[in-house]
């Protein structure tokens, strides 16, 4: 019990919590959008590839931090246009396009890594992304180092979900996602563009999951690693039902993983294996399943997800 | 002029031959790119590809082998997806499909190889189906999304099986790796011809795709399967148990991956690790979806997507390309094939349109 | 009326699919205040020549005209909604095209603010509001859609279109799932719509409607124009012949002889889900006599149907058939039974679109003898019925093997009478059977159930259409708020009563009183 | 004349801290000339033997690899082709006449970085973080462990496994978790730990290649693993025709150049260091010997 609270009440648990759980609000956000357009994007494990080794890359190659994060957001952008092209203008298979683009965003940065820099045998690192130091915010006492103490991508991902909650409820663009991922007629009924509003949203939520690979090359770590994004991009996906396609609620969600992990990271670290390690590491997901289960009711799913949309056709 | 789209009723098999054809071309030329950066000259890759995977006895039977779990895999997603399920835990049901038959297969009990075979088939695919109907009931009870759960499941049994490996599974010969004790060599799966790793699993797919195929054609539960699929509602309405139904779907669906796992421990490796698959599961959706989920189709499907990998593979380690291009390949393949099919849906035209001023 | 401005004007439209001509060189004017009918056949191109209107579909030929700002009239893009709303065109659409998840105002605004704003939702609202103030469209903006019922949806749908000021409104099939009531209240706001200028396109089924509110009627069969009439001179007749193309036989209903009790509620309850929820129904389904189930949508017509259809189970109370209880009777149970069920929803609960006419045709049998042996489909012995079915019926399709989603309404509906009516039934559940039916179509069904009646079949129809009922009925019953009222022979009864009774405002035919 | 032709399989990218200490000394020999080495990365246990066989048909002369997930079909592969010479990662004997085995055993230097860090650690909390609990990586953190208690028996451990080769990410968490419960040294068996040590300001241990000049300030002390006496052997042993089944694990052994430990003397101070050189002398005059203990690491209770 006093590990428990040990844990719990340290600021270093909150930071580590909220840095592992970065990549992951980034990636529930971008497939977020893109489900409430109607598009399920599986291309998400792949484009957080794409966007670790693109926004590494250029980088190293010398451009600016920044410049790094756009590169890899257009990188994103980039094999969402893709995926928008197969499923919403050809109106293809939602579930093969994204195992495809994921297959290729893979092999395309591994391809390109390796044949950029053959003869690397220690990772080549950047000069990466540094935490802030806020004046005031950073130095109070426990709330500085477990808020306030981050890399300028975490602050970023949390401005994203405020923008992303207030374009999806405030705005009359949010209105039109909202609407054509529930029924596209009702969308192209009052003069709006299936093809346009869904191509947008899948093009945009494919570049915030980027950011969320950029986050591990230029923030979390300083170099690219293949197999470095470990599945991180499915777990998104699971998130983004759990939180019912809310933004609030995946931000929630995230955080929540964050935690666990930080927590049974910390828990191992300080009293050992107690049961074998994979028992901690088969929670999360073992709770997002019972989360699902708790919440299936009520979800209000994306009626017309997976269902694609043709111009003069009958649905 | 102005371009429209015709939906086609039925797509004749030379247009599809051509499609695939043309699909297959494109992805060729499309590698050239990659190949062409890597320094390599295109024309000879391609040789080498093919060489890579037809080539020699031993290339087809390495594209075959590759196959067989695809094929497997792929008609578990098939039959699920008719039925509408989304099942995305393939991989995860090849384990614990591979799991039950190291359970049964090492030792637990002696049985001639006749019926030691049979028992481990049998153990892998109620293994496999059971961890389908698990969340298709969480499904039917709680309305939980079976997408999301047999993802998530994956993880979950990968874990489990890393658990086992280091655990209570684990061979005390294997010198500290995490590895399970080897089947017995009764339960084994023979070798179809000497010193090559093609085994029995291949006529297990291929059977399962007959059966299938049958069953779709000619069965009231294949019946029953297609309308359920294709409208819960109406299905319902006519009286056909849906819920039960569904069950069966997914019985046979992590069955057949199950099966695949069987195939992957009993016939090429001997003993279950955490490493089994390089995402058969995943691969499956791909090859069913490129089969337009016909069983006779997967198999083909799966052949193709075996020999794409292989043959690219090969051909990197002739020519010394990063062997990432295999990968590369395979995608580029299956894109292509994909936007193929939209060709077979629709027809593309071309016209003069009058519109008066 | 033809002295008003020409506010809209199609110059021979053609639109072809594939080898088919939905609409072949029609021309129509549509002018300043007018109500104008377009009538035909299901299949006629009612519905393809307002989508080419509204810029869904893009016509092979020809070209649609709307009066504009500088007074004269401009050619519309082909296949661009935005343009046909921008130039005052407002449509409401066969099938509702609302987002569900959003409430009604939001469906309404959709659309008309610039996308990267914060929106203008009070201004929207007052906006509604003051439509809704003059034109009666009253309905909760603020729920969400999926929670209305349908004609609170088609409210919302034509007030999208008042929204943006739409100078022409286009209703296709707006009453099809209106009450008569809601449907009355409809055709005030059009009338009062038209006298403010609005010009109107109106496309029913309905006669009696389009009698009613019209000024003009235009007439499609196959796809060309059949011909143009004005509504003061026209009679139901010559409207009928102008859209079959020959005369439409009357169908008569001889006295009923009743017989036993097939089916019977007794005290009979369902708990849940608020528009299926009944207390206390007692219901007789005699051999031989068809019983009429009139009600406003929405009162427990669905726990009714659901629980005769075997997909729900009373709460409490006994469900009999054939004088044994069957509290826990599925589907299947019930079809082997020999209960016919036809849905009201024919397209989502009647048929697997994807598969073919003979398998829609056996799917409530697949596993009888008759069409399997040992879990191996007989295909041949399904093909066999679909084809009889498919003569005997008059089901219009390409065969046996095309596949059912293919079929218009009215031949879906065919083909469900064919499945059920096949097997001689002795109970019959007739749930909506001829919404949205083309007079021809109407006749056929009518006749088909009166015939089963006459051969000894207990038939409960429910319909919101008071004609059906009273062309079909022998007895009426009224359903309000899940209780059931008896309402007596039809003979006896006028459509006041009933319609007092469906208001909740009489629990008993006034003058049976007692 | 033609050059030997060397092909290599591994299961992981080169980058690979353990594969690119074989790597790179066969580089090294290609780029001297001795050698044409070509080479397959990132190749799955399910795949290994294929990619062996479709080498073995190629004609090469050696194949280097490791055949820790594949042991009875690299064997199997190896009796098929007895004029080709095998040289293979494994924690099993060799086998007659062309399978021969090796392993990193560079547990002396381990051993002695522990001594640097049992001396130098203050909070006397040094925390441990690896990929797996294998052997290779097990018998490196016994070691360790051993040289720090050999000097400072007060010193307590904590050991995680991030069950995973590639996450450099999770492994800096992991070494947060460490540096959070106190820990003030961090021995770094992957990628990622020294970066969190470098961060919050503390001590790392390198393992197998030296991280030093990436870290600067951070690593104490490095056990070093060269590829480079072994490959070379066996190339001279295949050119020279006398390859044969033996167990190549033995030139990881300090006695023959294959490991070795550096210091960081600047941070660990010339006490530990002489300390650590002294046991180091030992080791060579094999008056002590540094047991091999491939059992799973636990946390200190
Ligand atoms: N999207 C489409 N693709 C192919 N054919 C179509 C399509 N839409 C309509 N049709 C064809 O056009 C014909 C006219 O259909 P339409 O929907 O206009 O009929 P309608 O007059 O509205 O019928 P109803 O009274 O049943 O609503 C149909 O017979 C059909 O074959
Ligand atoms: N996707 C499609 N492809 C080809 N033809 C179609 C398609 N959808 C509908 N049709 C045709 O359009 C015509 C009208 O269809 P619709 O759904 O409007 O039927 P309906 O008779 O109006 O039924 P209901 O009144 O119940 O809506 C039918 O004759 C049908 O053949
Ligand atoms: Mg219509
Ligand atoms: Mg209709």
């Amino acid at each position: 019990m006093d590990v428990l609270f040990d844990i719990l009440g340290s600021a270093n648990f909150w930071a580590a919590a909220i840095r592992i759980a970065t990549p992951l609000i980034f990636g529930v956000l971008g497939a977020l959008i893109c489900e409430r357009a109607g598009v399920l994007n599986l291309g998400i494990e792949g484009i957080f590839v794409a966007g670790a080794m693109a926004g590494w890359l250029a980088v190293y190659l010398g451009a600016g931090l920044w410049g790094g994060v756009l590169v890899a957001a257009l990188a994103g952008a980039l094999f969402g246009l893709l995926h928008a092209f197969l499923t919403v203008i050809l109106g293809l298979s939602q579930h093969v396009s994204g195992i495809g683009i994921t297959l290729l965003a893979t092999s395309v940065s591994y391809f390109t890594y390796r044949t950029a820099l053959p003869d690397v045998t220690s990772p080549p690192r950047i000069a990466a992304f540094q935490p802030l130091n806020i004046p005031g915010l950073s130095d109070l006492p426990f709330f500085g180092p477990a808020l306030f103490q981050q890399t300028p991508l975490t602050f970023l991902a949390l401005v994203f979900v405020v923008l992303v909650a207030l374009v999806l409820y405030r705005t009359p663009l949010g209105l039109a996602i909202r609407a054509v991922g529930d029924n596209p007629a009702s969308v192209e009924a009052q003069g709006l563009s299936v093809v346009g509003l869904r191509v947008g949203a899948v093009v945009v939520g494919s570049a915030l999951m980027a950011l969320g690979g950029a986050f591990l090359t230029m923030s979390a770590f300083d170099a690219f690693f293949f197999g470095m994004v470990n599945g991180r991009g499915w777990i998104c996906i699971a998130l983004v039902v759990f939180a019912s396609w809310q933004p609030g609620k995946a931000l929630l969600g995230a955080l929540l993983f964050g935690a666990f992990d930080a927590f049974q990271i910390r828990l191992q670290a300080q009293i050992g294996q107690v049961v074998p390690g994979q028992v901690f590491l088969m929670l999360p997901y073992l709770l997002s399943i019972v989360a699902l289960i708790l919440v299936a009711r009520r979800a209000d799913y994306p009626r017309a997800l997976l269902q694609p949309w043709t111009k003069g056709q009958r649905h | 002029m102005s371009l429209r789209l015709e939906p086609r009723d039925h797509a004749s098999v030379s247009l599809k031959l051509t499609v695939s054809l043309a699909a297959g071309v494109i992805a060729l030329l499309l590698v050239a790119v990659p190949v062409i950066a890597a320094g390599g000259t295109p024309l000879e890759a391609y040789w080498l590809m093919l060489q890579g995977a037809f080539g020699s006895m031993f290339a087809l039977s390495e594209t075959l082998n590759r196959a067989t779990p695809l094929i497997l895999t792929g008609l578990a997603a098939a039959v699920a997806f008719r039925a509408k399920l989304w099942n995305i835990g393939a991989e995860g049901q090849l384990y614990i499909g591979a799991l039950a038959a190291v359970c049964v297969g090492s030792g637990l009990m002696q049985l001639p190889p006749v019926l030691m075979i049979p028992t481990v088939m049998v153990a892998g695919f109620l293994a496999g189906g059971l961890m389908m109907v698990i969340p298709t009931i969480i499904k039917q009870r709680f309305g939980a999304d079976e997408v999301v759960i047999t993802l998530l499941l994956n993880f979950v049994v990968i874990l489990f099986i890393q658990m086992l490996v280091e655990g209570v599974l684990k061979d005390p010969l294997s010198m500290g790796w995490p590895q399970s004790v080897p089947l017995i060599a009764e339960a084994k799966l023979p070798k179809l011809l000497p010193r090559l790793r093609m085994h029995w699993g291949l006529i297990t797919g291929l059977v399962a795709a007959l059966i299938l195929w049958l069953m779709v054609r000619k069965t009231v539960l294949g019946f029953e399967i297609r309308a359920v699929g294709e409208n819960k509602a109406a299905a319902r309405f006519a009286g056909i148990p849906v819920d039960a139904t569904m069950l069966k779907v997914a019985l046979i669906s992590g069955g057949l991956a199950g099966l695949a796992g069987v195939g992957e421990v009993a016939g090429v490796k001997d003993y279950l690790s955490s490493d089994l698959s390089p995402g058969f599961g995943y691969s499956g959706i791909v090859v069913a979806m490129l089969a337009g989920l016909s069983p006779v189709g997967t198999v083909i499907a799966a052949v193709f997507v075996a020999a794409v990998f292989v043959g690219a593979d090969s051909m990197s380690r002739a020519t010394g390309i990063s062997s990432y291009i295999a990968d590369l390949v395979v995608a580029l393949s299956l894109l292509c094939v994909l936007v193929g099919s939209f060709f077979l849906r629709f027809s593309v035209k071309f016209e003069r349109r009058q519109v008066g001023a | 009326m033809t002295d008003a401005p020409v506010l809209l004007s199609l110059q021979n439209i053609t639109k072809r699919f594939g080898p088919l001509i939905a609409n072949n060189a029609i021309s129509l004017d549509l002018h300043r205040g007018e109500i104008l009918a377009l009538l035909g056949e299901n299949g006629a191109g009612k519905t393809t020549l307002m989508n080419i209107l509204f810029g869904h579909y893009v016509q092979d030929e020809g070209d649609v005209r709307v009066l504009a700002d500088h007074g004269a009239l401009a050619t519309l893009p082909p296949g661009s909604p935005g343009a046909a709303l921008k130039a005052g065109l407002g449509m409401v659409h066969q099938h509702f095209t609302l987002a569900e998840n959003l409430s009604g105002l939001d469906n309404i605004r959709l659309g008309t603010e610039p996308l990267l704003s914060f929106g203008r939702e009070a201004t929207a609202r007052a906006k509604v509001k003051k439509i809704t103030a003059e034109s009666g469209l009253d309905v909760d903006l603020d729920r969400r859609v999926a929670d209305l019922t349908v004609g609170e949806k088609q409210r919302i749908e034509i007030l999208k279109a008042l929204y943006r000021d739409a100078k022409v409104l286009i209703l296709d099939e707006p009453t099809a799932v209106l009450t008569p009531q809601e449907a009355e209240g409809l055709f005030v706001v059009l009338r009062r719509l038209a006298e403010n200028g609005l010009g109107v396109i109106f496309i029913s089924h309905k006669l009696g409607e389009v009698l009613a509110v019209s000024h003009r009627i235009l007439v499609l069969r196959a796809g060309t124009k059949a011909g143009e009439l004005v509504t003061a001179k026209a009679d139901r007749r010559a409207i009928a012949d102008l859209m079959v193309g020959k005369a439409v036989a009357e169908v008569v209903r001889i006295p009923a002889l009743p017989g036993e009790t097939l089916m019977e509620f007794d005290g009979v309850s369902l708990n849940g889900a608020g528009r299926q929820a009944l207390s206390g129904v007692n219901l007789k389904l005699r051999s031989g006599e068809i019983v009429g189930l009139a009600g406003v949508s929405g009162n427990g017509q669905s726990g009714i149907a659901a629980l005769i259809s075997g997909l729900a189970v009373p709460s409490s109370g006994t469900l009999r058939l054939y004088g044994e209880a069957i509290t826990k009777a599925s589907p299947r149970d019930l079809v082997e039974a020999g209960v016919a069920r036809m849905p009201e929803d024919r397209q989502h609960d009647g048929v697997v679109g994807t598969m073919s006419v003979a398998d829609n045709i056996a799917i409530e049998e697949v596993r009888s003898p008759a069409f399997s042996k040992m879990g191996l489909l007989d295909r041949k012995a399904m093909r066999e019925r679909a084809t009889s079915a498919i003569s005997g019926y008059d089901v219009r399709c390409p065969g046996p093997d095309a596949e059912a989603r293919l079929l218009s309404g009215g031949n879906v509906q065919k083909l469900i009478l064919a499945r059920v009516l096949e097997r001689e039934p002795r109970v019959i559940l007739a749930n909506q059977p001829t919404r949205g039916l083309d007079v021809g179509a109407q006749a056929e069904v009518h006749r088909r159930i009166l015939a089963a009646r006459d051969r000894g079949a207990a038939v409960l129809v429910i319909s919101e259409d008071l004609d059906e009922l009273f062309a079909l009925a022998d007895r009426f019953v009224v359903v309000h708020a899940g209780e059931l009222a008896d309402a007596g022979s039809s003979e006896s009864l006028d459509r006041g009563t009933i319609g007092l009774m469906m208001a909740g405002q009489a629990r008993t035919p006034v003058g049976i009183a007692s | 004349q033609e050059l030997t032709k060397v092909a290599a399989v591994w299961t992981v990218p080169v980058e690979q801290q353990w594969a690119s200490r074989l790597h790179n000394a066969l580089i090294a020999a290609k780029d001297r000339g001795e050698i044409d080495y070509v080479y397959s990365e990132n190749i799955s246990n399910t795949d290994y033997e294929r990619v062996m066989r479709e080498y073995a048909e190629q004609g090469v002369k050696l194949i280097v690899g490791e055949a820790f997930g594949v042991e009875q079909p690299a064997r199997a592969v190896a009796s098929e082709y007895p004029e080709i010479s095998f040289l293979m990662g494994s924690s099993l004997p060799p086998v007659e006449p062309n399978f021969a085995t090796f392993d990193n055993f560079i547990h002396e230097p381990s051993y002695l970085t522990g001594i640097v860090a049992g001396l130098k650690t203050e909070s006397n909390k040094i925390g441990m973080v690896g990929g797996y609990a294998i052997p290779e990586v097990n018998r490196l953190m016994n070691a360790f462990k051993a040289g720090a208690l050999s000097v400072n028996p007060d010193v307590t451990f904590s050991v995680s496994f991030i069950n995973s080769w590639y996450d450099p990410p999770k492994a800096k968490e992991a070494a947060f978790a460490m540096v959070d419960a106190g820990a003030d040294i961090l021995y770094a068996e992957r990628f990622g730990v020294s970066d969190a040590a470098k961060e919050r300001g503390i001590l790392a241990i390198g393992n197998v290649i030296d991280t030093a000049a990436d870290y600067p300030g951070t690593i104490l002390a490095s056990a070093l693993w060269h590829g480079e006496p072994m490959i070379d052997k066996a190339i001279a042993d295949v050119k020279a025709g006398s390859f044969t089944a033996s167990d190549y694990g033995i030139y990881a052994f300090m006695e023959y150049g294959g490991s070795s430990a550096v210091y960081d003397e600047a941070l660990a101070g010339a006490d530990a260091v002489a300390a650590a050189k002294a046991k180091e002398a030992e080791i060579l005059a094999k008056t002590f010997v540094v047991e091999i203990d491939d059992s799973e690491p636990t946390s200190t209770p």
